[in-house]
């Protein structure tokens, strides 16, 4: 049978210990690791886990799986940098208008797509996306159309006349990134350890059960949203800033929302650590398949380049990189339906089953 | 077997050696993802290049990334290209889009950037020292086909549809702006989301608008859409403009009942009497089966400018700089200079080419200093 | 006599032109059980999702403790005091058995610290705390019928619906429920509950409604209903024709 | 006037083809209650069959439907029996997402063995047209509409005909009760998923002609046949070739719509979307079950 | 007179809610045997470990002398059992001949469709006046008398009929139950699931009576009219 978590007291503090830990690793690592590729990889590592975490909130805990979610990062992106770039307002004021208006835009949608239940809230969360994504594309005269907009500068942070940073080196978004992943990772912890966690859970798992139990569904759904809506966006208002370029080919397409879906899946669905498991694997694979560094490695163990083998890997494999994500993800859907942690989980768990009966 | 994979860990994070100081140039390029297949005429334009610098004897070192057609994996490339792998200088980026992050983020670097085909105005306004481009820019492409178009005769209306993207958006509003100043009345405008497999409602509102030029900013197969089913609904005008990109593709050209005539713009043609553009054009097709589109010759160019610079810059990077500002080259793409203009940095003044397709073929037809040939005025009519 | 706690009024549930339930009326006192019954499709739960606000009424009225609940949602009639437990038992299979129960109880507070203590409470109750920490969808079935009732106690009702709570338990279960209802009403709690066994259903109800197609058929004392005809026709079938 | 009349005709031309794709997924939703997210894919694969048994063996497009329809059938019903299969009770998103992965792999592979190159496939006709008092019609166009009407004839006739046909039907209404009827419901949904990937191929032979070909083409399509499918009630035949063609005419004449346009027009077909999600989820003609 | 069918020690759950105990039922050539008691007895559980629609963990399945256990649904039904499921299951989107040609659909059934067909509509004069009608649209009663004529299309040896009575009018009742007399008359051995308890004790020659998945009482039809502890099993008096 299986029996879920509690382990004893003394080990309960574990994991924070080790979150505690991992997080003074991280602070320290700009410190220790020069390399702006590493860091910038891991900013990249940060921004997955960021819009990870904050499905999760909404897919993961309340099991509403919207297939939208590039809606809210598009407008969280869009809104920070359209009021930088054309009204001058600096992004630390101008973010809290872009996830104010990615809860707004999440209340309407909520109120429109939570009434649908399985396949149609999907499809219904792809089409809303959709509609905001051609509306940014024809609406030329506020967002820029499909120019897109190019930013031409971060402001410095200042408190009072101190100049906290300038923004001109990895290690300021290094830390608002980690900042940023740790916050939701945090609210993760929170939701899940509040009434809303069990509010959300419980109407993932059985809405009608929940609403018998007292639980306005409708609310906690959007509730949910909230709170998701208004981390994704921060995490587009975060790639925006960070990549100093927003077009609604790249920040607003089915396949934004589709890969944001895939960090959670990936990982493991409603755990708080799931995100961060996907945002490990899928991240740097797509980094190394990308740049060939695969075909590289095996070269410098001695594989020959110029041999048939060699020549078809460095022709081909950076070629394949988005087909091996595909097979990646029907194996992980077909093998590990719940995800790499999961697997991971029921793996530990047989083994140690195993060996008390051994 | 651990140690094994421990091995290749280490194989895969830490950095090569360097060896004896080849000339180590990075490349971005869109592979994969909505954009490669204008991305493989940029791979295949650098690999000739390749050869022929090698050739030369430069010890050539190239390292391909691919952006996948998204900014921030183009911003992956460069802080890897320019951290990890060390590269005196990059070649890149394809899309506008991809460029502009990747611009900003080599210029931080001060890693010299070679710009072979993005045409976006601003990527060489925004007073970076670093960046560098050899294509023309989209106000160009609209230009000259409008100086064109005046000096065959006239024309009173102008009908401007393009694709709803960054080219096709900046392609159209200089249109527009370079029509008006020239008293041509603008009687139909509107983007199109590319992709759609029925233009037929739009072309049928352009006919109803009788324009006497017809422009339009569209990649490839939409191009050849395009003009196919004008060709259904009987559209004619004075003359069809095709700003580059789709218009200017031999498989354009070659789909004959619906090319001929039709004008484009375009950075470069196997036929233009630029020193080795015809070579390069047959090379190219014999190498890799088809005549090359002039993104093929800008990348070409592009990297040729590159490596030459770096291989007298010896790995320095302000070096390379500076000898890119302050050289000068000839080659297939005609002259090749960087310089500072109407608020532009490191811009090379391209010379455009207009061309029609008579029979299947491009002919090179304006400016008259580089034409080969007559040009077919006004449009002839569909052939029944 | 003290006022009913709950009031059934002529109400009516139409499915299309299919009558589920037609015309049904009946109350209930504070502290009773009320058993009912009827054969497959008599419309009993139909009639629980009328009363708990899964489907309102095509007509006629509930009350609860004097107050028209029409219209109101399911989540709004457990604030008000009235729960209910489902026919086919619908734990929330991948969280713990106490989190379960803590849902249940977060409806009365907003404290994880006091809802844990009310669902420990609860679990004490049904005799379930030594499965606190076990997923709720690996339980064997009897437990899982003994969480589901922990878990609407921990919203703290004032009435009790509880369906078909000893569907598919073995005898020894069947009594450990039958004890803990009688516990319950001893209480105070006011239950009504459907129940397929006739010997459970009359040895705790004191009243007993029989529905048959849709329709109340009979309403008495156990005792009445077992000797009632109608009632052994519905269930037996015409003994003559 | 004419603008309108010339979009109305060149909307119900390509809405037959429409009709096709979204008939395809609502077959397999209709079967096994699965959505399939790679079907624009399986509809590129027909397009890349269509276009090399043209250039490689000079076959008319319109005639290889006749090679392409089995080939793609027997794809369908690998990927029923190796993959679908294994999720048939799976969580509905594990199921979305397995066919999002199976679309990557088709398109990506695709894309490695022919390139991303944008493939054009021209024949005598692809540009010609038939005039109608002033009116033009594209001759593939019409081709291919005739040929859709005649598929569909053909599709109706076998699901309400024969005996496969109904119990492909009897599958879709109520798996058990087929099952007591001695169906073999795995062997359906197998049929059922072969022929949703022969209708998407097919659609994909009968556009070639008239579009182009690369790997990544199928996604549009994809996004086109759930509102297709969506308006016409999930599982519904007569409510996909009804979405179809209206899919085709409001896309037409939004283009042609003040204020609208060809930048718009899509954002119109996925208002509507949502429009009858909300007011009509079981979609325009109710729920009617193939 | 030979068995049909056999069931021996049958044991079946649902995930870890057990609803079969050792459940022993014989069905012999020729019989109408009836499966009476409450809600959650087990009834249709028992008549679907026969139509393999479930499957059981343990127990023996014979018919005719072969082995149930490692066949599907389908070949059931291709060795002549058919059963009609509670709830009358017909495909409500397609007409009444549409679901008799589905009753037919075993390939060894086909060509005796026409004289099937023939049949039903005799047995059956209300269906054959609704021939073109969907079966969505029908009454309770008709959809029961499609169901059971779509069972009699696979010209069934054992018919396994569950709860035909349900949810109709009583003269619909009596209706169905001389219809059941007749079939059998035919020809056709009948499994019988009913809640109808007197109505169908009558017209069966044996009767099993289960609670809570256990055979508790069986004997001959007739006899088990008079039995005290019938009444008892339903109303726990």
């Amino acid at each position: 049978m299986l029996r879920a978590r509690k382990p004893a007291r003394g080990l309960a503090a574990l994991p924070l210990v080790l979150a505690v830990v991992a997080t003074i690793l991280l602070c320290l690592f700009p410190a220790v690791v020069s390399s702006p590729y590493t860091l910038h990889v891991m900013i990249l590592i940060f921004l997955s886990v960021v819009q990870g975490e904050s499905w999760n909130v909404l897919g993961g805990y309340t099991g509403q799986y919207s297939v939208g979610h590039a809606a809210y990062f598009g407008m969280g992106a869009y809104v920070t940098i359209m009021l930088l770039q054309f009204k001058g307002i600096a992004p630390w004021y101008g973010m809290w208008a872009a996830v104010a208006a990615a809860i707004v835009l999440g209340l309407v949608i909520g109120s429109i797509t939570f009434r649908l239940r399985g396949p149609y809230f999907v499809l219904a969360s792809i089409a809303v996306a959709e509609i905001i994504r051609l509306v940014t594309l024809n609406w030329k005269e506020v967002t820029n159309g499909a120019e897109g907009i190019l930013l031409s500068g971060v402001p410095p942070l200042k408190i009072g006349e101190t100049v906290i940073t300038d923004w001109s080196s990895k290690v300021p978004f290094y830390y608002a990134g980690l900042a940023l992943a740790v916050l939701t990772i945090l609210v993760n912890y929170a939701v899940q350890h509040s009434k809303l966690g069990y509010y959300f859970q419980a109407i993932r798992e059985d809405q009608d059960a929940a609403h018998s139990l007292g639980i306005p569904l409708a609310r906690y759904k959007n509730i949910a949203l909230a709170i998701s809506a208004f981390f994704t966006a921060w995490s587009g208002a975060f790639y925006g800033l960070y990549v100093g370029f927003v077009d609604p080919s790249t920040v607003q397409t089915v396949e934004v929302s589709v890969s944001i879906v895939l960090i959670c899946i990936i990982g493991g669905i409603g755990t708080i650590l799931g995100p961060v498991v996907g945002s490990l694997v899928l991240v740097p694979l797509a980094e190394a398949l990308r740049s060939n560094l695969i075909a590289d490695g095996l070269f410098a163990l001695g594989l020959d380049p110029t041999s048939r083998t060699g020549l078809f890997l460095k022709e081909n494999l950076a070629h394949a990189h988005v087909l091996i994500y595909g097979i990646l993800v029907v194996v992980v859907i077909l093998f590990m339906p719940d995800g790499v942690l999961g697997y991971v989980k029921a793996v530990t768990r047989k083994r140690a089953t195993r060996t008390e009966a051994a | 077997m651990q140690k094994r994979i421990a091995s290749m860990l280490a194989a895969l994070l830490v950095p090569a050696l360097a060896a004896a100081a080849p000339v180590k140039i990075g490349i971005i390029n869109s592979m994969t993802g909505p954009q490669a297949p204008i991305g493989e005429s940029l791979t295949n334009g650098m690999k000739l290049a390749e050869e022929d610098l090698k050739a030369k004897g430069i010890d050539l070192q190239l390292v391909w990334e691919d952006d996948t057609g998204k900014p921030q994996v183009g911003l992956s490339a460069v802080e890897k290209l320019a951290s990890r792998d060390n590269v005196v200088g990059i070649v890149g980026a394809y899309t506008s889009a991809v460029t502009n992050a990747v611009a900003k983020k080599a210029n931080d670097y001060k890693v010299p950037l070679v710009n072979p085909v993005a045409s976006k105005e601003e990527i060489t306004r925004q007073g970076y020292k670093y960046v560098f481009r050899v294509s023309a820019t989209t106000e160009d492409y609209a230009a000259i086909l409008l100086d064109m178009a005046n000096s065959l005769g006239k024309a009173a209306s102008i009908a401007i549809l393009n694709e709803n993207t960054d080219f096709g958006v900046s392609g159209a509003k200089s249109a527009k702006a370079i029509a008006e100043k020239r008293g041509i009345k603008v009687v139909f405008e509107e983007a199109y989301s590319p992709g759609s497999p029925d233009y037929r409602s739009t072309l049928s509102k352009v006919k109803a608008a009788s324009p006497e030029l017809v422009f339009m900013v569209s990649y490839v197969a939409d191009a050849i859409l395009l003009m196919r089913q004008s060709r259904e609904i009987g559209l004619s005008p004075k003359a069809f403009l095709g700003a580059g990109a789709g218009f200017s593709t031999d498989k354009f050209a070659s789909e004959q009942e619906i090319s001929n005539a039709v004008f484009s713009s375009t950075q470069w043609t196997p036929s233009a009497s630029w020193p080795g553009a015809k070579e390069f054009g047959d090379r190219y097709q014999k190498r890799f089966g088809k005549v090359p589109p002039y993104h093929a010759a800008n990348a070409y160019a592009a990297l040729m400018v590159m490596a030459d610079a770096a291989s007298k810059a010896g790995g320095d990077r302000e070096k390379l700089a500076a000898n890119l500002r302050a050289g000068k080259w000839d080659g297939i793409f005609g002259e090749v200079k960087f310089q500072d203009f109407d608020g532009y940095q490191g811009q090379n003044k391209h010379q455009m080419l207009v061309e029609q397709v008579q029979a299947g073929k491009f002919v090179t037809v304006w400016p008259q200093k580089f034409a080969n040939g007559k040009a077919i005025y006004p449009f002839p009519g569909w052939k029944k | 006599m003290s006022a009913p706690i709950l009031e059934i009024k002529q109400v009516y549930k139409l499915f299309g032109g299919l009558a589920a339930n037609s015309d049904v009326s009946f109350q209930m006192e504070e502290g009773m059980i009320l058993g009912l019954i009827g054969p497959n499709g008599a419309g009993k739960t139909t009639l629980f999702n009328c009363i708990t606000g899964y489907y309102p009424p095509t007509r006629g009225e509930v009350l609860f403790q004097g107050k028209r609940l029409n219209g109101l949602e399911p989540d709004q009639v457990c604030k008000l005091g009235m729960a209910r437990t489902w026919q086919k038992v619908r734990p929330l299979a991948k969280m713990t058995v106490l989190d379960n129960v803590m849902v249940g109880a977060l409806c009365r507070t907003g404290s994880l610290k006091v809802a844990r203590d009310i669902a420990l409470e609860q679990l004490h109750v049904v005799k379930l705390e030594h499965k606190n920490g076990f997923l709720a969808g690996g339980l064997p079935i009897g437990e899982r019928k003994k969480l589901e009732v922990a878990r609407v106690l921990a919203t703290k009702p004032t009435l009790l619906l509880l369906d078909e709570v000893m569907g598919g338990l073995n005898p020894a279960e069947s009594d450990e429920i039958i004890q803990l209802i009688l516990d319950l009403k001893k209480r105070g709690l006011t239950q009504m509950v459907i129940e397929h066994d006739m010997k459970a259903i009359m040895r705790i109800s004191d009243r007993i409604v029989v529905l048959n197609s849709g329709a109340k058929l009979a309403e008495g004392l156990p005792q009445e209903i077992v000797s009632n005809k109608d009632v052994i026709t519905a269930y037996l079938g015409d003994a003559l024709e | 006037m004419i603008v309108f009349l010339q979009s109305l005709l060149s909307g119900v031309l390509v809405g037959g083809v429409y009709a096709l794709i979204g008939i395809g997924l609502t077959i397999i939703f209709g079967v096994m209650r699965i959505i399939n997210f790679a079907h624009g894919d399986l509809l590129m694969v027909g397009m890349y069959l269509t276009f090399f048994i043209f250039t490689l063996l000079g076959i008319d497009p319109f005639l290889s439907i006749l090679v392409s329809i089995p080939l793609m059938f027997l794809l369908g019903a690998f990927l029923q029996k190796v993959f679908i299969n294994r999720v048939l009770n799976a969580l509905p998103q594990n199921q979305i997402l397995l066919t999002i992965g199976l679309g990557l792999v088709m398109s990506n592979t695709a894309m490695l063995l022919f390139t991303s190159d944008y493939r054009i496939l021209t024949t005598s006709y692809s540009s010609g047209s038939v005039s109608l008092g002033g009116l033009s019609i594209s001759t593939p166009l019409l081709l291919s509409f005739l040929i859709t009407a005649a598929i569909t004839a053909f599709l109706y006739w076998f699901l309400l005909k024969t005996d496969i046909g109904q119990a492909i039907r009897a599958t879709a209404q109520d798996r058990d009760a087929a099952q007591l009827m001695g169906i073999n419901v795995k062997r359906m949904s197998v049929l059922a998923t072969g022929l949703g990937a022969a209708l998407a191929g097919t659609a994909g032979a009968l556009i070639s002609p008239t579009y182009y070909i690369y790997p990544q083409v199928g996604s549009a399509f994809t996004l086109k046949a759930f509102v297709i499918v969506v308006l016409g009630g999930m599982g519904s035949i007569i409510g996909a070739t009804m979405g179809g063609i209206i899919i085709g005419v409001t896309e037409s004449l939004a283009a042609v719509t003040p204020f609208i346009g060809s930048g718009l027009k899509e954002a119109v077909v996925f208002l509507l979307f949502l429009l009858v999600l909300l007011f009509r989820p079981a979609g325009l003609l109710g729920k009617s079950r193939m | 007179m030979s068995s049909l069918l056999q069931i021996e020690k049958l044991n079946f759950s649902y995930g870890d809610l057990k609803v079969l105990w050792d459940v022993d039922l014989t069905v012999n050539q020729g019989e109408i045997v009836t499966v009476v008691g409450s809600n959650g007895a087990g009834k249709s559980t028992t008549l679907k470990n026969v139509s393999r629609l479930v499957r059981a963990s343990s127990g023996k399945l014979v018919f005719d002398g072969q082995d149930l256990h490692a066949l599907e649904s389908h070949q059931v039904v291709e060795r002549g059992i058919i059963q009609v499921p509670e709830g009358r299951r017909i495909f409500s989107e397609m007409t009444v001949v549409e679901n008799l040609r589905m009753g037919s659909f075993v390939k060894s059934t086909r060509p005796d469709r026409e004289k099937n067909m023939e049949r039903v509509f005799t047995l059956f004069p209300r269906l054959a006046e609704r021939r073109d009608q969907l079966g969505g649209t029908m009454s309770g009663g008709e959809q029961q008398m499609l169901a059971i004529a779509r069972g009699l299309m696979g010209n069934p040896r054992l018919m396994l009929l569950d709860e035909p009575s349900l949810g109709l009018s009583p003269l619909f009742v009596k209706n169905i139950f001389d219809i059941i007399k007749e079939i059998n008359r035919q020809g056709v051995t009948i499994l019988l699931v009913e809640q109808n308890v007197l109505q169908s004790l009558r017209i069966s020659h044996r009767a099993y009576v289960l609670e809570t998945g256990r055979v508790v009482l069986t004997g001959k039809g007739e006899e088990l009219l008079r039995d005290d502890r019938i009444k008892k099993a339903y109303l726990g008096a």
